[in-house]
């Protein structure tokens, strides 16, 4: 256990270190779209969802597995929509300077 | 290991590594689209590798979840109005940090639950729970009450009353408590009778306590600093995450996690530098609970301002040689950025040098100024920082003040006192002429008024932005 | 066995990101000295080393581990040495100018 | 997990973020010497890890090694020439390899004694061992072969020969049929009688195949690609740790490792674009077998160039208003850049502007120029990219090119057969008058002559740079 917690601790500080490397490369306009992009992302937490729900312990299990995928769902498809939006309208400036 | 075992794995690492290759195109214009569609494809390789783990049984239930979840969000994503971006990110937010909080309760019973068979976890395993729980229901009641203040569901002023640190202390404390003891004692108390009962009261009451918090922590907030707050409460949500990935001991989830946390603290970072405030005051500085705020000498009245109309301005502005306009938030609430647009290509078409100066929280959110005129097709290089048309102001003939009000307000350089005083501001009032356009003398975001309303070469016009603006391109052409 | 090198492979990936996001940020002035600093850290074997040499699973062994730990350490020492000559200069230049 | 395995890993764990942010201190001048500090503490802690591995019985053998390669070391890093810090390199690195591939041999040879106790190693076990093996020695034995060329014990010429490539390509998939048939037949093997011998006498021959193969590689590339090769070999060094990473499991090994690959490729590509060509191109080009090269029309000789003294020069550099120096490996040779710093001073205080025009690949490593110029306390501002400099070269009165041939070589651009064709240059040709300090008509590393030496506009000024500018320095004095 310990062991794979330090994997994760690893795993982690060197994740943190590529998001600062990355994220402050991002030009100020891109920030509203960094952040709900970014948002977006963290919706990741359906992947620990769905196991719950899918793994069918019980309705109490089931319930908070449905709730749970329900939720991050709605974070990461809003998420990802909401900033191709935002997006698509810089692709279409970018077009049109192109 | 089983292969099937080996593929979710796989998935799992592409997925980080897209995710990654996603936010690095998000670095240019050019390439942000196709970076956002990367991510979510890094996101649907993720869920791929869920849905293979063997211990999904029935799928039935997630698929309820997940087509109710991608229905609603799709509709919010759909509907929501460019103003209400930042309520909008508030509230995806929050169900991320919920449903990392739900993962980790789940695993906690899940534990509980079939204590039978499995081993006591090791101290961290259940420390990971813990967190992973506490930061999920902070962000999640925490990401409500910001969203309720933006749509002003919740009163957007900072709340305060007495003894209100010594209390969310308080209750910190006593999360920490509950925390300690069920990390140190779970194990006996399994053994003990009732003690699984026991365990489950203290748990839960832990996540109340978390929810509590989070309420507590950002009702005293005050609605100018809410995109401050989300933006915290997205890098929180992405620790949840991230902690998540702790008790699953899963990466995928652990690196997005950090990902998301970096990229919200970043952001956090930038917009308190340009609002030249430390985050600690932002939180707990109960910035703007007063809602006029001191007011430069006595409270002045329309008398007392330069009320102007459409052809004055129009006049002044197609003779000039070079005209700098501040967008602020009223832009995005008028909608006037096309129009705005077409104003400036009119004036251009007349040889006027027009250039756009975006302050860098101009606006409800960073860049959101940039979203409103990219929306409008503005062509970048027509967009200066603050640094780059503060140096020639007086050669400015005249500023076009569309909707900003903080973001020009004089008091922020000259008055020590000011709530804003030190935050960078578009010095306007250096120009030859400046003209405002809003629907009254009423303050801004920060709620403090602004000496510049009532300066000489100070023009007001009032109005909607939109329908000012409509008219000043009609007066143009006119001449 | 399986599970820690596919960690290790988070790992690998994760700090080459790292790496390209920092170096790529090196401005050729430095391309010299970065040359043989991280050629200096490269000399990190020398961990695996020194357990080798002192592990005493007999000479064999030991004469193996006593060979890589002072190739690692020639490459570490000289490494981080030869790094800081080159960089001194940078420094007082960097001073003369401040 | 034992408290001590605890503080182990996490002083790993902290070597590993040190050496991270020492990597990123390096990015500016200014803090670039307080990185390499930083990244020499991470190695600290990493050692002090090693040190605290319960692995370890004996420390007398462990210190002698750290002795006897500590003296070494420094007593090199103190003795080694500016000139000669290609080849430096190469040696370290060439070290740092041979230590990785010992560490995956020792590995494989404690397994296959005590093979008795331990289960038998997973696939991948195994590979990354002969994959650290093959690294290692291929890195050893290059770098080996890049130290002689460029210290001349060894040609520098591309050493080729009939089949060449396809002799390098049967030995590699030779070393491949090992790896592979290791890997797989090893469990049966050690089941049979005297398997273990077969065993070991095979991963022998790997090793020794591996060296060849590294010497191979490298003997076919000249002299003037070493440099490439170093930083390419220095990548390699960085992977070969990595992959005694893997085989230790260690975390810290990888990453840095990982860190060491990453830089050393980006090195690599970056010379590449600096001479327009490919790596692979430098890899198995053979560039540079011929000595002459192609000269563009008949051998010139001495009696073609316009052979001038230093009191000429001196005279055309004191009443210039703008001289363009441009460094090249020359400097590096003659050390004469504290002498030229003292001449640029001179010039200087007769108002004279002086820029050093710095071409990415002058000398003989990146940067190169930009060291010894450091070291002659040449200030910043004054050095100048390429790109800057070009543009304006007509307005130039005087370019002084200080032992540079192949980065001012015409050739480059106007000759497309030739071998840097489409390598960018300093056009010193353009300028009003180019003064060219070399002691001969020799071609430079590149081995083709060079039109330059025979324009009207240029004047060669004759004898090793340091003498040559000692005497401007006087004549400027004199004027
Ligand atoms: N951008 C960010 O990231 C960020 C983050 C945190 C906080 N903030 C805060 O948000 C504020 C941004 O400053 P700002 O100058 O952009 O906006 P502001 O200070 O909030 O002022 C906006 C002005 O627009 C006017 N307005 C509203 N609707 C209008 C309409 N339809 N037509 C014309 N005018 C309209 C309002 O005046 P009337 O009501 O009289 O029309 C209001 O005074 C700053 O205080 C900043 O600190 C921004
Ligand atoms: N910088 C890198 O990273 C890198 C990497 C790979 C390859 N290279 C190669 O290295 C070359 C660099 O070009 P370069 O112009 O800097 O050097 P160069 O082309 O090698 O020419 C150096 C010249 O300096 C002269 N010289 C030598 N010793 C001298 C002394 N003591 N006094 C005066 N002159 C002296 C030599 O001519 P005499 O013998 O007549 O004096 C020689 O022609 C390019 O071909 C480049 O591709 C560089």
């Amino acid at each position: 256990m310990t062991g794979t917690i330090l994997v994760s601790v690893y795993v982690f500080v060197l994740a943190m270190f590529v998001g600062f490397e990355v994220i402050t490369k991002v030009p100020p306009t891109l920030h509203t779209p960094l952040m709900s992009g970014s948002n977006a992302i963290s919706g990741i937490s359906i992947v620990g969802a769905l196991v719950i729900a899918g793994a069918g312990h019980g309705t109490l299990f089931v319930a908070i597995g449905v709730l749970a995928v329900a939720m991050a769902t709605i974070n990461v498809v809003g998420g990802f929509l909401v900033t191709d939006r935002m997006l698509q309208m810089f692709r279409r400036e970018a077009d049109s300077t192109e | 290991m089983a292969t099937r075992t080996l593929i979710i794995q796989l998935l799992y690492l592409l997925s980080a590594v897209v995710f990654i290759l996603g936010l690095k195109r998000l670095s240019s214009p050019a390439t942000a689209r196709g970076g956002n569609a990367l991510a979510s494809l890094g996101m649907l390789l993720a869920v791929c590798g869920a849905l293979l783990e063997p211990e999904i049984l029935t799928f039935q239930w997630l698929i309820v979840g997940a087509v109710v979840g991608g229905l609603a969000g799709s509709l919010m994503a759909r509907m929501v109005k460019m103003t209400a971006m930042p309520q909008m990110v508030g509230v995806f937010n929050g169900f991320g940090g919920a449903a990392s909080g739900l993962v980790a309760a789940a695993e906690y019973f899940t534990y509980l639950r079939n204590v039978a068979e499995t081993s006591v976890p090791a101290l961290d395993g259940s420390i990971s729970i813990m967190a992973g729980t506490l930061i999920g229901a902070v962000t999640f009641s925490g990401s409500m009450i910001a969203f309720g203040k933006l749509q002003g569901l919740v009163t957007e002023k900072a709340v305060t009353y007495a003894l209100q640190k010594t209390l969310n202390a308080l209750l910190f404390t006593g999360i920490l408590a509950i925390i300690v003891y069920l990390v140190v004692r779970t194990p006996d108390l399994l053994s003990s009778t009732g003690g699984v009962a026991q365990i489950q009261v203290l748990y839960l009451a832990l996540a109340a306590a978390a929810l509590l918090l989070g309420i507590l922590l950002v009702i005293p907030i005050g609605g100018a600093d809410m995109p401050v707050v989300i933006s915290l409460l997205n890098s929180y949500s992405g620790l949840a995450a991230a902690a998540a990935g702790f008790v699953l001991s899963n990466n995928v989830l652990i690196i997005s996690g950090a990902l998301v946390g970096a990229s919200g603290l970043i952001l956090t970072n930038i917009m308190c530098k340009a609002m030249n405030r430390s985050l600690a005051n932002v939180v707990f500085g109960a910035f703007g609970q007063t809602t006029g705020g001191p007011v430069a000498g006595a409270k002045r009245t329309m008398a007392d301002v330069n009320d102007v109309q459409a052809d004055d301005v129009a006049m002044l502005l197609a003779y000039a040689k070079q005209v700098v306009v501040v967008p602020g938030y009223g832009l995005a609430v008028a909608q006037a950025q096309h129009k705005l647009r077409e104003l400036a290509d009119q004036l251009g078409k007349r040889g006027v040098t027009v250039k756009y100066a975006i302050h860098p929280v101009a606006g409800r959110m960073p860049g959101h100024m940039n979203v409103l005129l990219a929306e409008a097709n503005v062509p970048y290089p027509q967009l200066y920082e603050i640094d780059d048309v503060n140096p020639d102001m007086p050669n400015v003939d005249a500023c076009l003040v569309v909707g900003a009000n903080d973001v020009v307000n004089p008091a922020a350089r000259d008055d020590p006192n000011s709530d804003i005083a030190g935050m960078p501001i578009v010095e306007v009032d250096r120009a030859k002429h400046c003209v405002v356009m809003k629907r009254s003398l009423n303050p801004g975001f920060a709620g403090i008024d602004n000496e510049l309303f009532y300066l000489r070469n100070t023009m007001m016009l009032f109005g909607d932005a939109a329908d000012s603006i409509t008219k000043l391109i009609e007066e143009v052409k006119q001449l």
